[in-house]
C-alpha cells in the first residue's frame, strides 16, 4: 500500500472508532448476509450514520451528490472500513449497482427520485433478475410487464432475491413484449415492494434461516414513466447493471474473508488443530490464496481506472467471481475441519458460530450470481476466444 | 479373494432396500429427523425383525451368525436414506465391541437383547475432547461422575459403552442411561438424522456385574471395533454418495435450461460421471474390506483395509454432497431439498472413529516406520 | 485370498523360482512398456519358457490348447506371477485380445493357423485400431482395404501400436467399401508385419524412448481369407475384441503398480521423504488407493464370472481404466515429488530409475486405449444413461 | 497497492517479447536445450543488450536501477520460451544476493560485470543434498575440497557464489569457475533447458578478496536472495503454465475429432478456463508480491508474499502443464510435441529454492505458531 492516504487512512479509522459504538456495538464484524447475529434495523441505522459521515457515494460524481474520490482512495476506504470492523453494508445493492446504472440510463426524474435516498441510507433496493426458470439462463425471463394507463402492471415470479423483506424497492426485468423471445423485448423497471400487489415469501437455506426471498408479483403496480432505458431494451440495461457488480466493494469483501481467516486461525490454535501438519499446509495454502484474491481485485481495479469504461473485461477480471466464490467455499471446508466435531454442534463460542455459518453458508457462492459453470462458459467463450 | 455376493446377500441387502425406500423417504425421514428427534422407533422395529440388528451376532446369542459383508449391504441403503435408528451405534459398533471381548459369559448376557433390536446400545467414542469421567471404586461398585460431551444416540439408547480409567486399570463399563445420577440432554446437530446428546454422570453407580472387560483386552477389543465400524460407516458414506449422485442425475435431466435438459450438457455430464468413479470404486473397497474382514484378518492387513475404505468412502461422500449441491444450482442450498442433508451427514462422519488425515497418518506408518521395507 | 488355492500357488511360484533365472535375471521386477531395463528379444524366450511350463492360455478352452482354469485360479496364476518377480507379458496382446476374438469370429482355418503360434509364444500381435485423425474418434477410419485377387491390398496409417517392431502380425480395422461412413463398411483384417508394403517408423516420447508406433501400408496384402468376421461388420469385431481388454490380466498389472508403490517407499525411506507429513499423507492415499483398485478389479471379475459373457458392461468395469489410469498418473508425480530434484537427474539407483520411468511414461495412463475424456463421456452415457 | 503497469514496464515486457518469439522459438530453444548443453550464448547476449541482466542493479553499478516488477515481467517471457539463458541464476539469483550483502565494495567489484551480462554468475542452492565442501584456510587464501552435487548453470557460468562454513565461520565465497582444481561436468537433465553440471573441487584457491560477506549478514542476504528469487521463479511459471494454455486452446482449434473441432466440447473448454482461472490468479499474486517487494517488505511480510507466488504458480505450473498433455491427446506425449518440456520444467522447479510444502510449512509457522493470534 502506498504511503500517499495516511492522513485519509487516520481520520476513516478516527471517524470509524468515534461511531461504531454504543448500539452498534453488536453488529461491529459481522459480515452481513448469512452472519447470524447481524441486525437489519440496526444495520439501516448504521447505513444513516455512514451517510451522515459522507462515506455512501465517495465515488460518485459530485453532481450526484458523490466525493469523487479516485479508485485508490476508495480502496483504501473499503480497507479501512473493514479493518475498523464496519458491518456488511446493507446499502450495497442500491448504492454500487442500481446508482450507476441510474447514472448511465436514467432520466433527471429517475436519478433525482432515488438517488439522495441511497446516499442517504433512508431507501433500500433489491434485485429482480433470477426466475425459477430463469437461473443460469437469465433471459428466459417469463414475468411480464404491460402498460395499463400511467402505471406499469407485472405479472410473474422473481427469486434468490437477497433482502427483499428488508427492501423498499426492487429493480426488475420483465417481458414487456407479448411473443418475444429471450433478449428481446424486455424492459427494466423500477418496482416499489411495499404494495398489495407484491409477496414475500422467504427461502429457508442450507443454513436453515433465510436471507434470500422469492418474490411474487400479482398485478403489482409501478408508475409508467419507471422504466430505466427504453422498453424493449431492458437486457442491456441490466447486462450494463452486472457489469457495475465487479467494483471497488470486492475489497470490502476481501476484507470480510480476511477476518475469517483470522477467526479461524484463533479457533485452531485454541482446540489443537494448528498442530497437524495437514490442516497447517491447508491453512497456508488458504492464506496465500486469500492474499492473491485481494491482488487479483487490486488488478482488475487498476485495469479499470487505467481504461476508465468502455474497455473490453480483462483477464483477471473475468476469473474474480470464480476465484473468489471458490475459494470460499473451499474455505468453508477447511473451517469444518478445524472445527471437527464441533462443525455440526452449535456450542457458544462466537467464533466457532462464524464459522459453522461460513462453512453452510459458502455452499451458495458457487451458484449465486453465475454459477461456477456459467463462470468457466464466460471464460471459455468470452476471455479465450472459444467457439459456442 | 471372491467378491461374488451369494443369493442370500443380495437378498437382504434387496430387503433393506425394499424397506427403506417407504418408510425412510425423503418426507418419514425429515419428519423422523426434525419433529422426532431423530430417532424412528417404528423403523428401528421394524429393522430388528427384518434380523438386521444382530446380523453378525451369533446364531447362538440371538444374531444371524452372518458376516462384515452382510453389514455393509444393510450399511449402504441405511446410508442412502439417512434412515433415523442407531443401527449404526447399537448393532455395529457396541455389538462388535462386546464380540471382540472374547468372553463367552458377556456375550451371552448381553447380546441376545442388543441382537434382537429390543435394546438400544450406544458407546462413548469421544466426538468432542472432554474430561474423563472420574471413576470410584464404592464397595462392590464403580461410581462415575462426570460430563461426556457428546454421546452418539443416546436419547434412543438404554446402554452406554464406557470405556473407562480406574486408577490405574482400564474398564469397559455398560451403563444403564435410565440408572439414577443419568442425566441426558439432546443436543442441536446438523446432522440431524444422526442425534447426540450430552450425558452427565453424577454419582452413578455400575455394579461390577455390568464391567464387560478390563486390562489389555478392552483396548483391543476398541480398536478392533473401531477399525470393523469404519468399514460400516463407509458403506453408510457409499450410501450418501450414490443418493447424491441418483438425485444429481434425476435433476439435470427434468431441469431444463438454454433450451435443453442439463443432462445434455458435457461438462456435467462429465462431473456426473467422475461422481460415479467415487462412489464406484469406494464401493469396491468397502465390499472388498469387509470381504477380508469376514476372514478375521491381522493386525497390520485390517488397518490397511479399514483405511482404504474409510479414506476413498470419504472422498466419494465429500466429492459428490458437494457436486450435488452444485449440479442442483440454486435450489441446491435451500432447506427444502435433499443434497444438503447428505453434505452435512458427510461431514460429521469425518470426526467418527479418527478422521481420514488420521488413518493415512497410521497407515503411513506402517508403511514407512517400520524396521525394513 | 481363499486358501482353496495353496498348492496351486506353491506350484507357480516354484515353477518361477526355477525358472526366472540365468539369463531371465535381468528382466525379473521389468514391467515390460515403458521400463527401459526390458529386451524384447529376451521377452521372447521368457513367454517360450512360459507357455512350455503351460502358463499360456490358462483360461482358454481345452479345445485350443487352454488349460480351462477358472477366473479364480487365472487371478492366483497372474498375482503369484508378479509376486515372484515375473516381468510384463510380451504376449499380451495375442493371448488376452486377438485369441478370444479369434474363438468368437474366427473361421477354424484361421484358429488353427494363429493360435498355435500365440500358445507357443512364437507368434507376436499389434493392435492397429488408432489413426492420426481416429484416436478418440475410432470410427473414422481412413485406411483402405480392397480385394485383389486372392489378396487384401491395404494402404493407410495406423498410430500408437505397441511393440510393433517386435511383432509378427497385426489386426487392423480399415474400410473395405469405398464411400461407406463411419461404423459402417469396416473390415478387421489379420495382416503380416514383415512385408515390403509395411513401413514402421517408432514414435519418441515423453521419456525419449519409443514403445509406440506408427504403422505405413503402402499396398501391404493380407491372404483375402484373413478377414476376421465378415467384411462389412468390423466395427462389431473390433468393439468385441475391446471387450476382452479389461480380463484377468489386469490382475497382474495391478501388480506391477504394487511393485512400483514398494520402490516409491523404498526411496521414500531412503532419502528422507518418508519422514514429510505431507508425503506420508500422500503415500498412505496412494497406498490405499491401489488397494481399492485391486478389489474393484476383483468385483469386475466376480461379476464376468457370475454373468459368464453376453451380460451388460458392469459399473464397476466401466470405472476400470479410468481409475488405474489417474492413479498411475497421480502416482508418477508423487514419484517425481518423492525423488524431489533427482526425479530430473538420472542416477545409478534403479529403484529411483524406475520411478523416473514412470513419472514420465504414466502421462501416456490417462490417453491411450480411451482418454479420460472418452471413458467419462462412456460412463455418462452408458452407465449413467445420460443423454448423448 | 496500485497494480498499473507503466508504459516502460509494458514497453520492457514487450521487447522481450519479440525478442523470444524469434529467438527463443521451438526449433531454437530444442537446438540450444539438446544441442547446445542448454545454453544459447547468443541469445544471452542479446538479453543483455537490452539491460535485462542488470534490470534491477543500481544505475551506479551499470545496472537499470529498475525493481522485481521489471524482474518479473521479464520472467515471464523467458518461462513461456524455456529460454536457455542462466538469467535466474546469474542477474536474479546471483545478483540479489551480491546487492543484499549491503556492502558498497562488494556491490562496486561484482555488479558491474553481472548486470552487464559479460559475466555469468551462479549460486549453489545445493539442489540434491551432499557434503558440503571442506574449507581450509591456507595463507591469504580459502582452500577448498568437496564435490557439489547439482550446480545450476555451472557450465556457462563463471563466477559461483557458495556459501560455506569455515570451522565457526559462515562465508560468501566467490569461486571462479576456470580456477585451478575446478572441474565441471554436465548431468543429464530432464528439463534440459535448465542445465546444472557437478562440480568437483579440488585444493581449489580462493583468495581472500573473493570472500564477499561473512557472518550473520551471509545467511540473511541468502533468505532476502530465496524469498526474492522465488518470486521471480514463480512468474517464470506463470510463463510455463500459459504458454501451456495457449498451446492447448490452438491444438483444441484445429483438431477435428467427431466431426467437430475439439474447442467446441464443453467439458474440454471448461478445463481450458479451468486452466486460465489458475494462470490469472498467478500471475496476480506475482504481480502483487513484486509491487510489495519493489518497497522492500520486512521479514514476515516478505515470507507471506513469497510463499503466495511461489505457491499459486506451482499450482498454475502443475495444473496447466498435466492439462496440455491431456488435451493434446496422444501427441502430448511424444518427444515431438512442446507440452512435455514444460511438464519436466515445472516439475523441476518444485525443487528450487524450497518446495510449496515447504513455504506453506513456513507461513503456517509464522501464522500459527505465534505468542498471540
Amino acid at each position: 500500500m502506498t504511503a500517499d492516504y495516511e492522513a485519509f487512512r487516520a481520520e476513516i479509522a478516527a471517524w470509524m472508532q468515534q461511531h461504531l459504538r454504543g448500539e452498534f456495538e453488536s453488529i461491529r464484524n459481522c459480515s452481513g448476509l448469512g452472519d447470524a447475529g447481524y441486525d437489519p434495523k440496526l444495520a439501516k441505522r448504521w447505513e444513516q450514520a455512514l451517510a451522515r459521515g459522507g462515506w455512501v457515494g465517495i465515488g460518485w460524481p459530485k453532481e450526484h451528490g458523490g466525493r469523487a474520490l479516485p479508485l485508490a482512495q476508495q480502496v483504501v476506504f473499503h480497507e479501512e472500513y473493514v479493518r475498523a470492523g464496519g458491518p456488511g453494508r446493507l446499502g450495497h445493492i442500491g448504492e454500487t449497482l442500481l446508482a450507476p446504472t441510474l447514472m448511465a440510463f436514467g432520466t433527471r426524474e429517475q436519478q433525482q427520485r432515488f438517488l439522495p435516498g441511497i446516499l442517504a441510507g433512508t431507501e433500500y433496493w433489491a434485485q429482480g433478475y433470477s426466475e425459477p426458470n430463469a437461473g443460469s439462463d437469465l433471459a428466459n425471463v417469463q414475468t411480464r410487464a404491460r402498460l395499463e394507463g400511467d402505471s406499469w402492471v407485472i405479472d410473474g415470479q422473481k427469486t434468490w432475491t437477497s433482502w427483499a423483506h428488508e427492501s423498499d424497492w426492487i429493480f426488475v426485468v420483465a417481458r414487456c413484449e407479448p411473443g418475444s423471445q429471450r433478449h428481446k423485448g424486455l424492459v427494466m423497471l423500477l418496482v416499489p415492494l411495499r404494495q398489495a400487489g407484491v409477496a414475500i415469501r422467504p427461502i429457508r437455506q442450507i443454513t436453515g434461516d433465510s436471507e434470500f426471498n422469492e418474490v411474487f408479483f400479482d398485478g403489482a403496480r409501478t408508475a409508467g414513466s419507471l422504466h430505466l432505458g427504453a422498453p424493449g431494451e431492458g437486457w442491456k440495461v441490466a447486462m450494463a447493471l452486472l457489469g457495475f457488480e465487479r467494483g471497488v466493494s470486492t475489497l470490502g469483501q476481501q476484507a470480510g474473508f480476511e477476518r475469517e481467516m483470522a477467526c479461524l486461525i484463533d479457533v485452531a490454535r485454541r482446540n489443537g488443530a494448528a498442530r497437524d501438519p495437514d490442516m497447517r499446509q491447508r491453512i497456508a495454502q488458504a492464506a496465500a490464496t486469500l492474499d492473491a484474491l485481494r491482488c487479483n481485485a487490486l488488478r482488475v481495479l487498476a485495469q479499470d481506472e487505467a481504461a476508465s469504461g468502455g474497455v473490453p473485461v480483462s483477464r483477471e477480471a473475468y476469473i474474480a467471481k470464480y476465484v473468489w466464490s471458490n475459494w470460499r467455499r473451499d474455505f468453508g471446508r477447511l473451517a469444518a475441519d478445524v472445527l471437527g466435531a464441533a462443525a455440526c454442534l452449535p456450542d457458544d463460542d462466537p467464533m466457532a458460530q462464524k464459522l459453522r455459518q461460513v462453512w453452510l453458508f459458502s455452499r451458495s457462492d458457487t451458484i449465486y450470481a453465475g454459477t461456477n459453470e456459467i463462470q468457466l462458459n464466460l471464460i471459455a467463450e468470452r476471455a479465450l476466444g472459444m467457439p459456442r | 479373494m471372491d467378491l461374488k455376493l451369494t443369493e442370500e446377500q443380495r437378498q437382504i441387502a434387496g430387503s433393506v432396500e425394499q424397506l427403506l425406500a417407504d418408510a425412510s423417504d425423503s418426507a418419514r425421514m425429515r419428519r423422523a429427523a426434525f419433529e422426532g428427534e431423530g430417532f424412528d422407533a417404528a423403523l428401528w422395529a421394524q429393522i430388528g425383525e427384518l434380523g438386521a440388528c444382530g446380523l453378525h451376532v451369533p446364531e447362538t446369542h440371538g444374531g444371524l451368525g452372518l458376516g462384515v459383508t452382510e453389514l455393509v449391504l444393510v450399511a449402504e441403503q441405511l446410508g442412502r436414506r439417512l434412515a433415523c435408528v442407531p443401527w449404526l451405534e447399537s448393532a455395529v459398533l457396541a455389538g462388535t465391541t462386546i464380540q471382540s471381548l472374547n468372553d463367552a459369559a458377556v456375550a451371552a448376557r448381553w447380546l441376545p437383547s442388543l441382537a434382537s433390536g429390543e435394546r438400544v446400545f450406544t458407546q462413548d467414542i469421544g466426538l468432542l475432547a472432554s474430561a474423563p469421567p472420574a471413576v470410584r471404586r464404592e464397595g462392590a461398585n464403580w461410581r462415575l461422575d462426570g460430563v461426556l460431551a457428546v454421546v452418539p444416540a443416546a436419547m434412543a439408547a438404554q446402554w452406554l459403552l464406557l470405556p473407562v480409567q480406574a486408577g490405574g486399570e482400564r474398564l469397559l463399563l455398560a451403563v444403564a442411561l435410565d440408572a439414577a445420577g443419568v442425566a441426558r440432554q439432546p443436543r442441536v446437530n446438523h446432522d440431524a438424522t444422526r442425534p447426540v446428546a450430552r450425558v452427565s454422570l453424577k454419582n452413578v453407580q455400575v455394579p461390577e456385574a455390568d464391567c464387560l472387560g478390563r486390562g489389555a483386552a478392552v483396548d483391543r477389543a476398541l480398536e478392533r471395533s473401531r477399525r470393523l465400524t469404519a468399514v460400516v460407516l463407509a458403506s453408510e458414506l457409499v450410501g450418501v454418495a450414490q443418493q447424491c449422485l441418483d438425485l444429481t442425475v434425476a435433476h439435470l435431466a427434468q431441469r431444463v435450461q438454454f433450451g435443453k435438459p442439463l443432462a445434455t450438457f458435457q461438462a456435467l455430464k462429465h462431473r456426473c460421471a467422475q461422481m460415479m468413479v467415487t462412489v464406484e470404486l469406494a464401493r469396491s473397497a468397502v465390499l472388498g474390506a469387509a470381504r477380508e474382514f469376514d476372514g478375521d484378518p491381522q493386525e497390520g492387513r485390517s488397518l490397511r483395509l479399514a483405511t482404504m475404505a474409510r479414506c476413498l468412502a470419504d472422498d466419494a461422500a465429500r466429492y459428490c454432497t458437494q457436486e450435488a449441491i452444485q449440479l442442483h444450482g440454486g435450489v441446491g442450498f435451500t432447506w427444502e431439498f435433499d443434497p444438503h442433508l447428505y453434505f452435512k451427514r458427510a461431514q460429521a462422519a469425518r470426526s467418527w472413529l479418527g478422521t481420514p488425515t488420521g488413518w493415512r497418518e497410521q497407515l503411513a506408518a506402517a508403511l514407512l516406520d517400520g524396521a525394513a521395507a
